[in-house]
């Protein structure tokens, strides 16, 4: 390792603030994942690692869960760091991180005892719990400025973000870049390595790749590449490039498909859709081949994922039959491209209508901006609708919230968009959550699969699976599961 | 020897037709030689040829000589023919509306002429230009030195242009038609001036014109011009005293003896207007253009309305057919005042009385055959689409046009026949009164004449009222039963138009009088002889 | 004067009123409002959640007092919070503003110079083949979409040959300083301003050349010639000169244009401006920011029209008078 | 006809009538050489143009046929330069010939009303109301001709003014005929020539704007248009510049032929008759 140096990140798009968890966009994690820290960390595997936390532990009924925590870090502004925080960090995000607050009814309480100690306690068990307190989940933030009744949101200190993280906020230029510096007391010893950690901003893919190829950013991922680029630019001279640090997150494309509505109402029909799909088209062309086939709800880089689940490989004659058989009128159908997280998506709209049309089916696309895309799917006022969602390393926590009839009704746009009720997979959902027993968490998983495979809720399209492209002289960039989101403390550049 | 002379010039355009077609003349020292002829016959071009300035690159002189001080100026480089320009040889043209810069000082503009010359006069070139402002009679010279040409009014204009003309004491003014644009007082002035400048300075002048009266008033030899050739030339008392060529005789000839008319005497009138006030909002304020205007028109009578520019004629004429609406004061017609009358009532009665315009080509649409024209009036009037085209073939026949013209468009007519179906169309609403508002002063002088030989016989078989707005004084006299004089929008004086230009003469009517030019060989005022005696 | 000042200020007032009024009711009678967008963003669709954001962004009270309050606000320097990065607008607008304004006016100089000067070229030597090679020039950029020559321009300058950077304003970790920093922030801006001058430089061109002919065929010039004038002195004093009218307006209401044109251009460059700022902001949903760089746009050509309006009396002696 | 005359007798205006000819015809035969319509992915991608000659432009990213997606293109941007200039062409007359022929307050109020809509900067005023209701053929034309509009209207009011003065309309009116008739039979037919060059330049702002809202990601997302084709190559323009090259050069072409041909129509007008009024 070396110390010293200064690291040019891509970033897009602009998130609206570095302050942990006011935006739920993958850029903004990117950002505060370098200022903030969470409990814990995932290796590639999805081992959880200690990060603000010593050592933890589950009891044995799976209702206590206690962590320990470091007792030698300082937050930015020199307080100290103790058991306070966390609690304070909790009640923040239990209101202000809707995903946190979808846990937050199975945890009774969370309690400091003493310093540096934190008592989780639960009401059902929650084997998935460490995941559910990931950073993007649970992010530690200091007592002494947000310990007080004002809303999160509008904290006047939220302007300089402080945080227990390696790198400290020093100069944002808005549309143009954000300047970290390194945090000379990080609680690692000697870590960081680098000295300045620049966020580029460049809104435009293209200008992104050419940025990159004239050294102008050292560290860009696929997800905002055209894909066409990232071979090209992973192979220049001075390129490396990894596929690793998506684990956690297993991006997981997929169509919501509204089950509530006729002709989706009909499991055919659904089925017909699945059908339609050339995944190996969708892989190669449409993605450049940085997508692996899916098999059901589950990613594969998922805990309790099973291989054996339905994948639905593209046949057009069975998709025809299909619609034949189903209560389909050839009224036009139109699917909504979220054509906003990147060009791919339209051209996968694109192919998707096509493929439709293929199987007789009519369709359209209905383009929209973000907000009434997502209002849309609030609403549940839509036929198709393109979407990835993370999965979170275990299913309890990225997978049944998809599928279960709890959530199926207005009011989010993340949850069971789909509409998706079937008793038996709440069932067996609900059982798989709360078992302690792993073997027999993965039996009840691999059920719950196979149930919703068959059932076809949604339209499942791909894995993605995004490369980082870094310049060579940088090292130990993507050390675990979170990939661009985790802290940088380590990386470190060579001379 | 000549300061000017022209042999054989002919100039062509696209190398095809000829515009000018031979022409030889010549311009003296300290005389004035006068270029007449009617619109287009080429007197312009060969101005321009002389400046070198010809309007396109694809009109050149294609043939003979024009020598200046005996040097052939034809195929002279470009450099030497700008020192002559401005210096030698300078010119003045007919609009001084549009031959100044709009958006330049006079002081600069005139400037140019001595820094392109670099001539410095010396007494300093603020002085020179002071004196020469002197000489053209400018009031107030330093203000005038230090205003925008819209400041200043045409005849001003015309009078910076002339002294730009004569800074360097040139050798050869041209003077194309300087005093068209002009009213007849100020034009007057201008004449005068140009005499005096070339009597102190020695110039030799070219004066283009088509009015026989300004070639009566200044020329020394004249050179008749006709579709480029030249017709007749020679001096001026020889061509006035007899006149060899026919169609030299037609331009004197169309000029009306004085003969104004005793009027009609006292009768009820059949329009009455009365304290007819009329105010137009313009950046600089109110303009008052009718100001407490009483005029009364007698059945069957030919009314002149006679007035320099500007002094309410045209707006008259428009308050009482309805096109301005009078902010003060009643009009009567036929005893039925439309003043109080509903909008619609009002349109209705104002129909009875139409009018001619001034510019013929602009008062018919270009997009429309003659015959539409007349048919979409004759329709608006009540007649049918059968009977209509009859009716319109009727009038063309009455304004003497063949009925050929039917189907054609304005723009292949010539401009007397345009008046013809301009008058053709007035009379398809079957008015009372016809308003010939200048409809004659766009016309070359011979076709005036068949005009007003038109509207005399229209009169007669319609029973028409003629309302004739003029500025010529010579016609208003000629044919105008009853005359009115107005003056920046007030009647000075009204009456039988002997009364009014022989009797007790009112100040401005005097002066209009003085104006007219040529009154030495085409006389005018009480006991005024025809002209064709005079020239005896 | 100062009467015609002031009343020609008052209306441009009442214009921009009605501007932002009619913005503000276009944009709020678009489906969906933020608060919906922001519980869609961090991923919370609880409706009791969304109502209290309504409720803390004013958003649930009658349409026409929120009208109220904006004007208001706006009035006094005001123009409301982003929904978005929870910061008052107008910050966002002024530290974009500047980037904006250097491009667009480095854009706008450009095109007026050149095209100044390819139009008088092209109207001098009318007819030659100078005239058409210009004339086929200024055709050819006219027609063009910008945006496309932008990106050409880009793989050609910056891919192939490396010459200009991509995008940005600055060499970013360079710590450049003093005039080093000026010229970098030059470097970045050769290829977004001469893209976004393309379309305008091609316009004047057009129009300096009609309208140059036009007043090359006026009496006034001809009398120019007939003084004597060298014929380079008529084409710049004379007719240059008048022809500076037509230009004058054309280049006033082209300089507010330029504005909002540079949203293409500062996406296609990465170039920290307002129009960016727009374009997210519209795809985001983030209301007060769009109504705001609407309403600072429009400011901008009105400030560019009364100042035409000056020159005007300016170039225009008669205009002067009244 | 005096302005085919005018177009004919350049040689650049019978190089623009072919051009437009060949983009009309390619965007009228469209449906009939590609029945499928454009989208269908119909080899491999990204084909190079002139190798395989059942798709002599090649391919796209996904490995559709650029042949069929530059002349559906050429139908979706042609189509909406002439509809969205006739749409704002109707508008502005109506505005603009309303507020000439009756001046007044009538005519101060609706100049008001578009000089308001000047002062609004149009590029961000199209975006603004596309964003609002959600882009498609009928979007992206309102959005077009709302901003294009004021031009016409103040052309079209300017030329009804100075005719209104003109004689031929004042001796139509004194004549008895109705003020409806006269500014439809006398004034209208009179003010049209200088608003078909107008429209002629209005057509080509058309292509280019529409070009530019596609290229943004605003326009209809079920059809082609070149503005399209260049924002969905752009992502290709490093491996594949021609994707880019081709519809960009279409729009060029397309816009030039419509400008010369403008400019043709405007040279064949009668300057005499045109000039005079405008002092
Ligand atoms: N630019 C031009 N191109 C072609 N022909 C022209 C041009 N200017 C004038 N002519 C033609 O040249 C002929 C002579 O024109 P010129 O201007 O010399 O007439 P003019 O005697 O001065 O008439 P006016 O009294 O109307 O001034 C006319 O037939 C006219 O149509
Ligand atoms: N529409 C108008 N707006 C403002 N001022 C006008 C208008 N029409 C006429 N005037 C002014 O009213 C006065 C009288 O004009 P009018 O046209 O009646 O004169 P005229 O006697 O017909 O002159 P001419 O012999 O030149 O035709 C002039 O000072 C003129 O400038
Ligand atoms: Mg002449
Ligand atoms: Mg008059």
């Amino acid at each position: 390792q070396e110390r010293g140096g200064t690291l040019k990140v891509a970033l897009n798009p602009e998130p609206p603030s570095a302050v942990a968890g006011i935006s739920g966009t993958g850029a903004a994690q990117i950002l505060y994942s370098k200022i903030y820290e969470g409990l814990f960390s995932y290796d590639f595997d999805l081992t959880p690692r200690g990060v603000l936390a010593e050592s933890w532990e589950m009891s044995d009924d799976g209702l206590r869960f206690t962590v320990k925590l470091k007792d030698n870090v300082r937050w930015h502004d020199g307080e100290a760091f103790d058991s306070d925080d966390v609690v304070t960090s909790y009640n923040v995000f239990a209101k202000e991180s809707p995903n946190l607050a979808a846990l937050a009814p199975k945890i009774a309480s969370v309690t400091a005892n003493g310093p540096y100690e934190v008592v989780f306690d639960l009401n059902t068990p929650v084997p998935a719990l460490v995941y559910g307190l990931a950073l993007g989940w649970l992010a530690i933030i200091p007592d002494h400025i947000y310990g007080g009744d004002a809303p999160y949101r509008d904290n006047p200190a939220n302007d300089t973000p402080v945080g227990t993280g390696p790198f400290k906020l020093v100069e944002w230029e808005k549309g143009n870049f954000i300047k970290l510096v390194r945090n000379d007391d990080y609680h690692v010893e000697g870590q960081p390595y680098i000295d300045d950690l620049y966020f580029v901003i460049i809104p435009d893919s293209q200008g992104r790749a050419v940025a990159y190829e004239q050294g102008s950013i050292d560290v860009v991922s696929a997800s905002i590449l055209e894909l066409y680029d990232v071979e090209r630019l992973a192979a220049l001279d001075d390129s490396q490039s990894t596929s690793q640090g998506w684990e956690l997150f297993s991006p997981h494309a997929f169509v919501w498909v509204n089950n509530e509505k006729p002709p989706f109402d009909d499991r055919n029909f659904r089925q017909a859709l699945n059908y339609a799909m050339d995944k190996e088209f969708i892989r190669d062309v449409v993605f450049s081949g940085m997508a692996r086939p899916t098999h059901g709800a589950v990613g594969s880089r998922t805990r309790f994922f099973d291989p054996e689940t339905e994948g639905y490989a593209f046949d057009r004659d069975k998709a025809r039959e299909l619609v034949e058989v189903s209560s389909y009128d050839g009224r036009e159908i139109t699917l909504m491209p979220a054509s906003f997280l990147g060009s791919s998506w339209g051209r996968l709209a694109e192919y998707q209508v096509q493929a439709l049309k293929d199987v007789g089916i009519n369709a359209s696309l209905d383009s929209m901006d973000v907000g009434t895309f997502l209002k849309k799917l609030s609403e549940r006022d839509y036929d198709l609708a393109q979407m990835y969602l993370y999965q979170w390393g275990d299913p309890g926590i990225g997978v049944s919230r998809s599928f279960v009839s709890a959530t199926a009704k207005p009011g989010s746009p993340w949850n069971n968009v789909a509409m998706y009720q079937d008793a038996e997979t709440d069932a067996l959902l609900a059982a798989a959550d709360a078992e302690t027993d792993p073997d027999k968490r993965a039996g009840l998983y691999s059920q719950a699969q196979h149930r919703i495979a068959g059932d076809a809720p949604v339209i499942w399209i791909a894995e993605l699976d995004f490369p980082t492209i870094y310049k060579a002289r940088v090292h130990d960039l993507i050390t675990d599961a979170a990939g661009l989101s985790s802290n940088f403390a380590g990386v470190w550049i060579e001379k | 020897m000549s300061v000017l002379d022209i042999t054989d010039l002919r100039v062509t355009f696209a190398g095809l037709q000829d515009i000018v077609k031979g022409v030889s003349f010549a311009v003296e020292a300290g005389q004035t030689t006068c270029l007449v002829g009617e619109s287009g016959s080429g007197k312009s071009m060969i101005a321009n040829s002389v400046m070198d300035l010809l309007p396109s690159s694809k009109i050149r002189v294609s043939g003979g000589d024009i020598r200046f001080d005996g040097r052939s100026l034809v195929g002279l480089p470009v450099a030497d023919m700008r020192a002559l320009r401005g210096a030698a040889i300078s010119m003045i043209f007919q609009d001084p509306m549009s031959a100044l810069n709009p958006v330049r000082g006079i002081r600069t503009q005139f400037d140019e002429v001595f820094s392109s010359h670099g001539i410095e006069p010396h007494q300093g070139r603020r002085a020179r230009m002071l004196e020469l402002f002197e000489l053209a009679r400018l009031p107030d010279p330093p203000r005038i030195l230090d205003s925008y040409p819209f400041e200043l009014s045409g005849g001003q204009r015309q009078r910076v242009m002339i002294s730009m003309a004569m800074a360097l004491n040139p050798k050869l003014l041209i003077a194309d038609e300087p005093t068209t644009a002009l009213d007849v007082t100020t034009q007057a002035q201008i004449l005068r001036l140009i005499r005096e400048l070339q009597r102190d300075f020695g110039t030799a002048v070219l004066f283009i014109t088509h009015d026989f009266g300004v070639v009566a008033q200044i020329a020394d030899d004249v050179v008749v011009l006709r579709h480029g050739e030249v017709v007749e030339q020679g001096s001026a008392e020889t061509l006035l005293r007899g006149a060899t060529h026919d169609y030299t005789n037609e331009l004197i000839a169309a000029i009306p003896d004085w003969a104004p008319r005793p009027g009609t005497g006292a009768q009820t009138p059949f329009i009455d207007t009365s304290g007819v006030v009329k105010s137009f909002e313009t950046k600089g304020g109110p303009v008052k253009a009718l100001d407490d205007v009483s005029i009364s028109v007698k059945p069957g009578e030919t009314l002149g309305i006679v007035g320099e520019s500007g002094s309410g004629k045209s707006t008259f004429a428009k308050c009482l057919v309805g096109l301005e609406e009078a902010n003060a004061g009643k009009i009567a017609v036929a005893g039925t005042e439309i003043t109080a009358l509903s909008p619609a009532r009002r349109r209705a009665e104002r129909r009875l009385m139409q009018v001619v315009f001034q510019d013929p080509s602009a008062a018919l649409n270009p997009r429309h055959t003659i015959g539409r024209t007349i048919t979409d009036v004759l329709r608006a009037n009540g007649h049918g689409r059968a009977t209509a085209r009859d009716a319109a073939l009727a009038l063309l026949d009455d304004v003497r046009l063949n009925r050929q013209f039917f189907d054609r468009f304005p723009h292949e007519l010539s401009g007397g026949q345009r008046q013809r179906v301009c008058i053709a169309r007035a009379l398809a609403a079957d008015p009372k009164v016809l308003i010939a508002d200048e409809a004659l002063s766009a016309l070359d002088v011979s076709v005036q004449r068949q005009m007003l030989a038109l509207f005399d016989d229209l009169k007669t078989r319609r029973n028409l009222t003629i309302l004739f707005i003029t500025h010529d004084l010579r016609v208003a006299a000629e044919i105008c039963d009853d005359l009115v004089v107005m003056q920046s929008g007030r009647v000075v004086a009204s009456g039988a138009p002997a009364e009014i230009l022989e009797g007790e003469m009112h100040p401005y009517v005097r002066e209009l009088m003085d104006a007219i030019p040529g009154q030495d060989w085409f006389p005018v005022g009480a006991g005024a002889v025809p002209h064709s005696e005079v020239r005896r | 004067m100062a009467r015609t000042i002031l009343s020609e200020t008052l209306k441009r007032i009442i214009v921009l009123v009605l501007v932002i009024t009619a913005t503000f009711l276009l944009v709020r009678s678009a489906p969906g409002d933020p608060a919906e967008f922001i519980a869609g963003e961090s991923a919370s669709g609880d409706p009791a959640f969304i109502e209290a954001l309504r409720a803390r962004m004013g958003l649930d009270k009658p349409l026409i007092v929120q009208l109220g309050i904006y004007l208001g606000d706006v009035a006094v320097l005001d123009l409301g919070m982003s929904y978005r990065e929870g910061r008052p607008v107008l910050d966002m607008i002024l530290e974009r503003l500047p980037n904006t304004l250097i491009l667009a006016g480095t854009a706008f100089v450009m095109a007026l110079v050149m095209g100044t000067a390819a139009g008088f070229t092209a109207a001098v030597f009318r007819g030659t083949w100078i005239d058409r090679v210009i004339s086929l020039g200024s055709v050819l950029f006219f027609a063009s979409p910008y945006y496309w020559v932008a990106l050409l321009a880009i793989i050609l300058f910056s891919a192939k040959l490396g010459w200009l950077p991509s995008g940005g304003t600055q060499t970013i970790g360079a710590g450049y300083e003093g005039a080093r920093a000026v010229l970098d922030y030059i470097h970045h801006l050769i290829m977004p301003a001469t893209a976004s001058a393309l379309f305008t430089m091609a316009i004047y061109a057009r129009l300096v050349r009609a309208s140059m002919t036009d007043v090359a065929n006026t009496l006034f010039v001809k009398a120019a010639h007939a003084k004597g004038m060298v014929p380079g002195r008529v084409w710049f004093r004379h007719v240059l000169r008048t022809s500076l009218l037509p230009i004058t307006t054309m280049a006033g209401v082209q300089a507010g244009q330029l504005v909002a044109g540079t949203i293409l251009t500062e996406t296609v460059f990465a170039w920290p401006g307002i129009g960016r700022l727009m374009y997210d902001s519209l795809v985001a949903r983030d209301y007060n920011v769009v109504i705001g760089v609407f309403i600072v746009t429009s400011l901008i050509v009105i400030l560019a029209n009364l100042v035409v309006d000056l020159l005007y009396r300016f170039v225009d002696p008669r205009t002067r008078a009244a | 006809m005096p302005i085919w005359k005018s177009i004919l007798t350049r040689p650049d205006g019978i190089l623009a009538v072919l051009l437009l000819v060949i983009a009309g015809v390619a965007a009228l035969l469209a449906p009939a050489l590609f029945p499928d319509g454009p989208w269908r992915m119909a080899a491999r991608p990204f084909q190079l143009p002139l190798q395989d000659m059942r798709h002599p432009l090649g391919t796209d990213a996904l490995g559709r046929d650029m042949a069929a997606m530059m002349m559906y293109g050429a139908r979706t941007s042609l189509g909406i330069g002439l509809v969205s200039t006739a749409v704002s062409v109707l508008l502005g007359l109506t505005v603009g010939g309303i507020a000439g022929f009756l001046g007044g307050r009538v005519d101060s109020f609706l100049m008001r009303a578009t000089e308001m809509f000047q002062t609004v900067p149009n590029f961000a005023l199209a975006l603004l109301l596309i964003a609002v209701y959600s882009p498609s053929i009928t979007s992206v034309v309102v959005a077009i001709s709302v901003v294009s509009w004021p031009p016409v209207a103040r052309l079209a009011r300017a030329e009804f003014l100075s005719l209104r003065r003109r004689e031929f309309v004042q001796a139509a009116l004194l004549s008895g005929q109705t003020r409806f008739r006269v500014a439809f039979s006398q004034v209208l037919p009179n003010a049209l020539s200088p608003l078909i060059v107008m429209a002629a330049l209005m057509v080509s702002m058309s292509i280019l704007f529409e070009s530019a809202l596609s290229f943004l990601g605003l326009g209809d997302p079920n059809v082609v248009s070149w503005g399209y084709l260049i924002g969905a190559a752009r992502a290709v323009i490093s491996q594949s510049w021609w994707l880019t090259f081709m519809p960009g050069l279409a729009i060029m072409l397309t816009v030039v032929s419509i400008s010369i041909i403008g400019d043709a129509i405007s040279d064949s007008q009668d300057p005499f008759f045109d000039r005079r009024e405008s002092v």
